[in-house]
This record gives structure tokens, sequence and C-alpha cells, in this order.
């Protein structure tokens, strides 16, 4: 059975204002969502539901196909990277790369998280703490700790945000290789990030 | 049967994680640790200076040791909290494991900072303060390992709870001291009768009560921490 | 005046009945503001 | 309406008998009390005083339980009761705070001796305040619902342990506390007559009712401020 994320009726509200409801959506394996919506239409506050560190007010996120869940594998069912998440900036790239790992429950691969750093050209830099990084390099460390586990439901929020040119080349294809893989969830305002995306999610016709 | 086995030692490796992370930074930050080893040292010193080389009786020493003890760790053992939300970083920690993993972790964390932080009090307590006898050392010791234990343990859902607050850390003695209350009461108390010589048997019904206090703290705080963590 | 003066009893009786009846008039009365006000919402609300 | 106007009668002649039925020496007569030696009128404050103080631990245990059926089902009327139980309890202990201070002046010599009771209805105000300087501190409800749930049930597993506390810490002035020469029990049994007794528990049954109506009124009144907020 293919990995399908569905949510039903969603509603979200902050002191009884509400920033969303109904949302009824699915993505099945393979598919992209694409979550679009101006500045404060509640982007943010869908990603972080679906990722389940925020509790709907309303409704639930589903996830079937993904054989029996606990408190661990459903987490590392999913890869974030998004401008809230904050790294450990007194440690350095290997080591929050490390601590993720024990912090999932897992042994971390020191080889993997090198081809990882590797990847994001990171790899220099990868014994030196985090708080001396630029943030687009911080932006690029991201991209290694959501992909270090090998999620199979891959969220970006504002996946380009402080990214160079080469930085959007690696993006780019760590979204190509996502789609054959798993599910990939974007959620922009600026349309150019993304070129393929089979379901929507329009936060600005509510508002 | 495997996979059980293999989630145990996941909850394992993720409470330690947590642990070891915030022992490493604290090492690397001193963020917690200045600020308890200057508190206990300062508010000793204003003791001598108030006591002005008069003795006080023990009654009241014992019980001014746990003053220094309980402010000490109000200024220290919310850090592990306030640090996570003051950074941001509370998100990631959810995003990565599960909240009794978080929960077990800096719990730990607090249990090793408290007992340094009351073991670093008595040592300059005793050192310093002259009036200050214990008869009774079996007595004593176990009134400060378990003292330290509920402290530790009640004030890390307590600081939990501020942390998600947004105070600060100002609420911390306000909301802690009653909770804390039963505790101080008891160890006072039982460090009084380690200073009168009391036999060991005298204290049971002290031990029992901090037994208790520890036993129900630590239950109720781990079925309550998810309903704090998770917005 | 020098019955009062003899039984102060009374007098503490007659202000605690004074202060009982002042607020069960209060909550009545709040009671049955509360209930039209009630009224009135739901039927907004239909 | 009728269980309303049953309270305002039943609590019209509380307050009358408490306050009127003479005390003698010797009762002869089912309205006479029993004279107490060494305190005489004074007793009469155990009509009052114990139901304000059996209320303020009363509205402490139901915001309890409102904070836990709102960590179960999220609904912020659970919230809003348990804390409008919370308010209530405060002004009830604050009632019962000055009153039995204001006694004991007069009868124990000071407003305040530090005995068991007095100690635990001073750690249940220390509570409550904590309570309210959280709620205070938190904008926004849903947290604030929350985490003023949780501290209510954590204050609520640690207040038991005084039980256990106080009779080995002090002694107490309060009848059926450890030293009471006529042995200790619990404070109802304190030579009580049967026509006081009478008195009493109406008083409680009375005072209860009143907590009750008085919670529902705080809680309508806060449902209604809940649904004409603007959203937005």
């Amino acid at each position: 059975m293919a990995l399908r994320l569905v949510t039903h009726g969603l509603r979200k509200a902050f002191n009884r204002r509400i920033v969303f409801e109904n949302i009824d959506t699915s993505v099945s394996e393979g598919e992209t969502l694409l979550i679009a919506g101006r500045n404060g239409s509640g982007k943010s506050t869908l990603v972080k539901i679906l990722c389940d560190v925020l509790s709907p007010s309303q409704g639930s996120v589903d996830i079937t196909g993904a054989g029996p869940l606990n408190a661990f594998t459903r987490k590392a069912l999913f890869g974030l990277v998004s401008p809230y998440l904050q790294l450990y900036d007194e440690f350095s790239a290997m080591e929050n790369l490390q601590l993720a790992a024990a912090l999932r429950g897992l042994h971390g691969d020191a080889r993997i998280h090198e081809e990882l750093l590797a990847r994001v050209a990171l790899d220099p830099k990868r014994a030196d703490p985090v708080h001396g990084f630029s943030s687009g390099m911080k932006q690029r460390l991201k991209y290694a700790l959501a992909l270090a586990h090998h999620p199979r439901i891959l969220i970006l929020d504002e996946p380009m945000s402080n990214l160079d040119a080469d930085g959007m080349t690696i993006v780019r294809g760590i979204m190509t290789e996502q789609r054959t893989r798993g599910i990939l969830v974007v959620a922009t305002n600026d349309l150019s990030d993304i070129d393929v995306h089979e379901r929507k999610v329009d936060l600005n016709v509510r508002a | 049967m495997s996979v059980r086995e293999t989630t145990t030692l996941r909850w394992i490796r993720a409470s330690l994680a947590v642990f070891l992370k915030d022992w490493r930074s604290e090492l690397r930050t001193r963020y917690a640790m200045s600020a308890l080893v200057m508190f206990v040292v300062t508010t000793i010193s204003i003791i001598l200076f108030s006591l002005g080389g008069e003795g006080a009786s023990p009654e009241v020493l014992a019980g001014m040791l746990w003053v220094v003890i309980f402010f000490a760790a109000m200024s220290g053992l919310s850090r592990t909290f306030v640090m996570e939300e003051e950074r941001g970083t509370g998100m990631t920690l959810q995003l990565l494991t599960p909240p009794g993993a978080v929960f077990a972790g800096k719990l730990l964390f607090n249990l090793v900072l408290g007992a340094g932080l009351t073991l670093l009090t008595v040592v300059l307590y005793a050192f310093f303060i002259n009036g200050f006898i214990v008869r009774t050392l079996s007595i004593f010791l176990l009134t400060i390992a378990l003292g330290s234990v509920g402290l530790a343990a009640a004030s890390t859902i307590i600081a939990a709870i501020i942390a998600r607050a947004n105070t600060k850390g100002t609420l911390y003695p306000v909301l802690s001291f009653p909770i804390l209350l039963p505790l101080l009461m008891t160890v006072i108390n039982a460090t009084r009768l380690a200073s009168d010589g009391a036999p060991l048997g005298e204290a049971a019904g002290e031990f029992q009560i901090l037994i208790s206090y520890i036993v129900v703290v630590i239950t109720v705080s781990t079925l309550l921490f998810e309903y704090i963590w998770k917005d | 005046m020098d019955f009062l003066a003899q039984h102060q009893l009374y007098i503490v009786l007659i202000i605690a009945v004074g202060i009982w009846f002042g607020l069960y008039i209060y909550l009545f009365r709040l009671d049955g503001r509360l209930k039209k006000l009630e009224r009135d919402m739901h039927r907004e609300q239909h | 309406m009728t269980l309303r106007i049953l309270l305002g009668v039943l609590l019209t002649l509380v307050i009358v008998a408490a306050l009127g039925l003479p005390m003698v020496q010797h009762p002869q007569h089912w309205y006479e009390f029993p004279s107490i030696p060494g305190l005489e009128e004074k007793a009469r404050i155990i009509f009052f005083h114990v139901p304000t103080a059996w209320l303020s631990v009363m509205a402490f245990i139901t915001s309890m339980i409102y904070g836990i059926r709102y960590l179960r089902r999220k609904d912020p009327m659970d919230d809003l009761t348990s804390a409008s139980a919370a308010g209530l309890g405060l002004l009830f202990c604050v009632l019962a705070t000055v009153t039995g201070a204001i006694w004991a002046k007069f009868n124990w010599g000071s407003y305040w001796n530090w005995d068991p009771r007095e100690t635990s209805i001073f750690v249940l105000l220390l509570i409550y305040g904590a309570y309210f300087s959280l709620r205070a501190a938190v904008e926004v409800e849903e947290k604030r619902a929350t985490l003023s749930s949780v501290y209510s049930i954590i204050a609520a597993v640690t207040v038991p342990f005084f039980v256990f506390i106080m009779p080995r810490i002090m002694t107490g002035l309060h009848p059926g506390a450890k030293g009471d020469p006529d042995g200790a029990g619990p404070v109802i049994e304190f030579k009580m007559s049967l026509n006081m007794r009478v008195v009493f528990f109406s008083s409680l049954i009375a005072f209860t009712l009143l907590f009750l109506w008085m919670l529902s009124l705080r809680v309508r009144t806060a449902r209604l401020e809940y649904h004409h907020q603007p959203k937005g």
C-alpha cells in the first residue's frame, strides 16, 4: 500500500482568531503538494500541524500505508526544512547531525553524514561551530539534517530562502529526487520555486 | 519482540541524547553553572555577614541551608527549558524526539545539576558557617540526597511550564514555592533531627514522605509533560 | 439603647442578615439578567 | 428556581440560629446552645469559618477536576469553569483566613500562629496566587488554559502531603490537632451538641449551595463574554 498523507477538516485558531479552517487535502507517494499563500496566511502553521509539532484546533492528519507507527517511527517519516527550525549553534555541523540521529533514537552513521554535508557543499566546514555560519550555510545544513534519516515525507517551508544560485540548484536536485521516492510538500509564496505539483492548498482563497 | 526491544533502546538512546546535549552545551556555554555557583557563594557570604561572627542556633542554621539551596535552584534549574525556548530550538526537539524522551533527558540533567548544587552548598556551608553541626551523619546524607532529587523533580516540570509561559523566570519561584513547600518543610525538619543527633530511626517518617513525594511528582510530571510540551 | 448595649450579638446578627440579603438580592438579579442575555444570544444564533 | 429560594431561606435561618440562639451553661431547651468555658460566644465562629474553609478546598478540587477535563477534551468552557472555581476559591480562602485571623487575635492572642491549619490555608492562598499569576502571564488562550490546568493538577497532588507533614512538625491550636487535651479527632466532632450540629451541617449545605450558584453565575457570565468577543 502506497504512503498517503490525508488531512480531515483541519482548523487552527489562536485566541479564537481563525488562521484557517476546513483544510481537506491528501497527497500520495510520488506526488507533490503545494501549499500556497501570502505572508501570514498560515502556511507555516499548516506545515507545523502536518509534521506533528503543533496540534490542530479541530480535525486530524492521518497517515496510511506506513505500517504500524510509534512515537519514533512516526517522527522518522518526516523531514522538515523551514526558517523557524533552529539549530544548536554551539555545536558543529557534524555534531548537529549526530545529535539529530541520537534524538531520533538511532545510531548516527558518520559516513552518511559526511556524504550529506558534501552534497550540500558544507564538508569543509563540518567541524566549525554553527554560530559562525551564514544564513545560507545554515539553510544548507538544515537540508542535510532533514535528509539524514531518508524521510518518506519531505516538507520544505520557503525552500529557497537565503540560498545562492548553487544552493538553489542543489535544492532542485533534492526535490526531484524526493518526488521519485516519496511525498514532497512545499510551502511557498514564490511559485517559481517549484515547477511540478499535483495537489495544491491555496490559503489565499479563504482570506 | 525485537521491535519492542529496539523501541525501548530508542527511548533510552533519545533520552540520553537530550541529557548529553544539555550537558555538553552547558560545558561549552556555562549558561546555568556560573549563575548557580555565584548565587551560592553570594548567599552564603550574605549569611556570614549578617551573622557577624555570632552563632545562631542549629535549628535556624538547618533552615538557612535549605533557603540557600532553594533560591539557588530557582536561579538555575529553569535554564534547561528556558534556553530551548529562548533560542527557538524547542520545535527542533519536538520534531526529532517524543516528549517523553525530552522530559526524561531534562529531568536527568536537572538531577545532576541539582545534586551538584546541593553538594556545593553543603560543602561551603559546612566550611564557613561555624555553628552548623551534624551529629547524625546518616540522616543528613540521606536528607541531602532525597532533598536534591525531590527539588530537581518538582522544579523540572515547573520549569517546563514557565518556559512555555515566556515569563523568563520571574514566575519561577512563585510557582515553585507552594509545590516545593512540603519537601522543604520535611527536609528542614530532617536536617534539624540530624543536628540534634537523633537516631536514624526517628527520621524514618521524613524519609517516607520524601520518597513518596518524589514518586508522586515524577509520575504526575511524566503524565502531564506532553500537554505542556506540544502546542 | 440599653437593650442593644447588653445584646451586642443582636447587632452582629442584624448586620450579618443584612449582608446576606444584600448578596442574595444581588445574585438573584444577576441571575435574571444573565438569563435575559442568554435568551438574546440564543435568538441571535438562530 | 426553587433551589435558589430554598437556599435563601436556609442560609437566613442558619445565620439567625447561629448568631441568635442563646448560649447558656446548662441547656434546658432545644434552642439553647451549651456554653463552652473559655470560648463562650466566640464558639459561634464555627458556623461560618469552617464552611468558608471547606469551600476554599472544594473550589480547589473543582478547579483541578475541570483542569483534567480541559486537558482531555480541550473544551474552552472547561477552562472557564476551572478558572471561575479558582476565583471563588480564592475569595473564600481570603474570607476563611481573615475571619480566622481576627478570631485568633481574640482567642489565642495573636493574629497568626503558624498552627497546622493556618499553614495549610496559607499554602492554599499561595497556590491560588501562583495560579492567577500564571494565568495573567500567558496571553494565548489555549496555552493559558493548558498551562494553568497542568499547574492546578500538580499543586493538587502535592497538597495532601501536608496532612502527613504537619503533625510531625508542629503542635496545633485548632481543635482536633495534636496536643488537644481532649484528644485528637476531626474538627467536626468538637464538643458540639445536637442542635449545634444541626446548625453546623445546615450551614455547610447552605454554603455549598451558595458556592454552586455563584460558580454557575460566573461560568455563565464567562461564557457570554467568550461568545461576545469579536473573532478577529
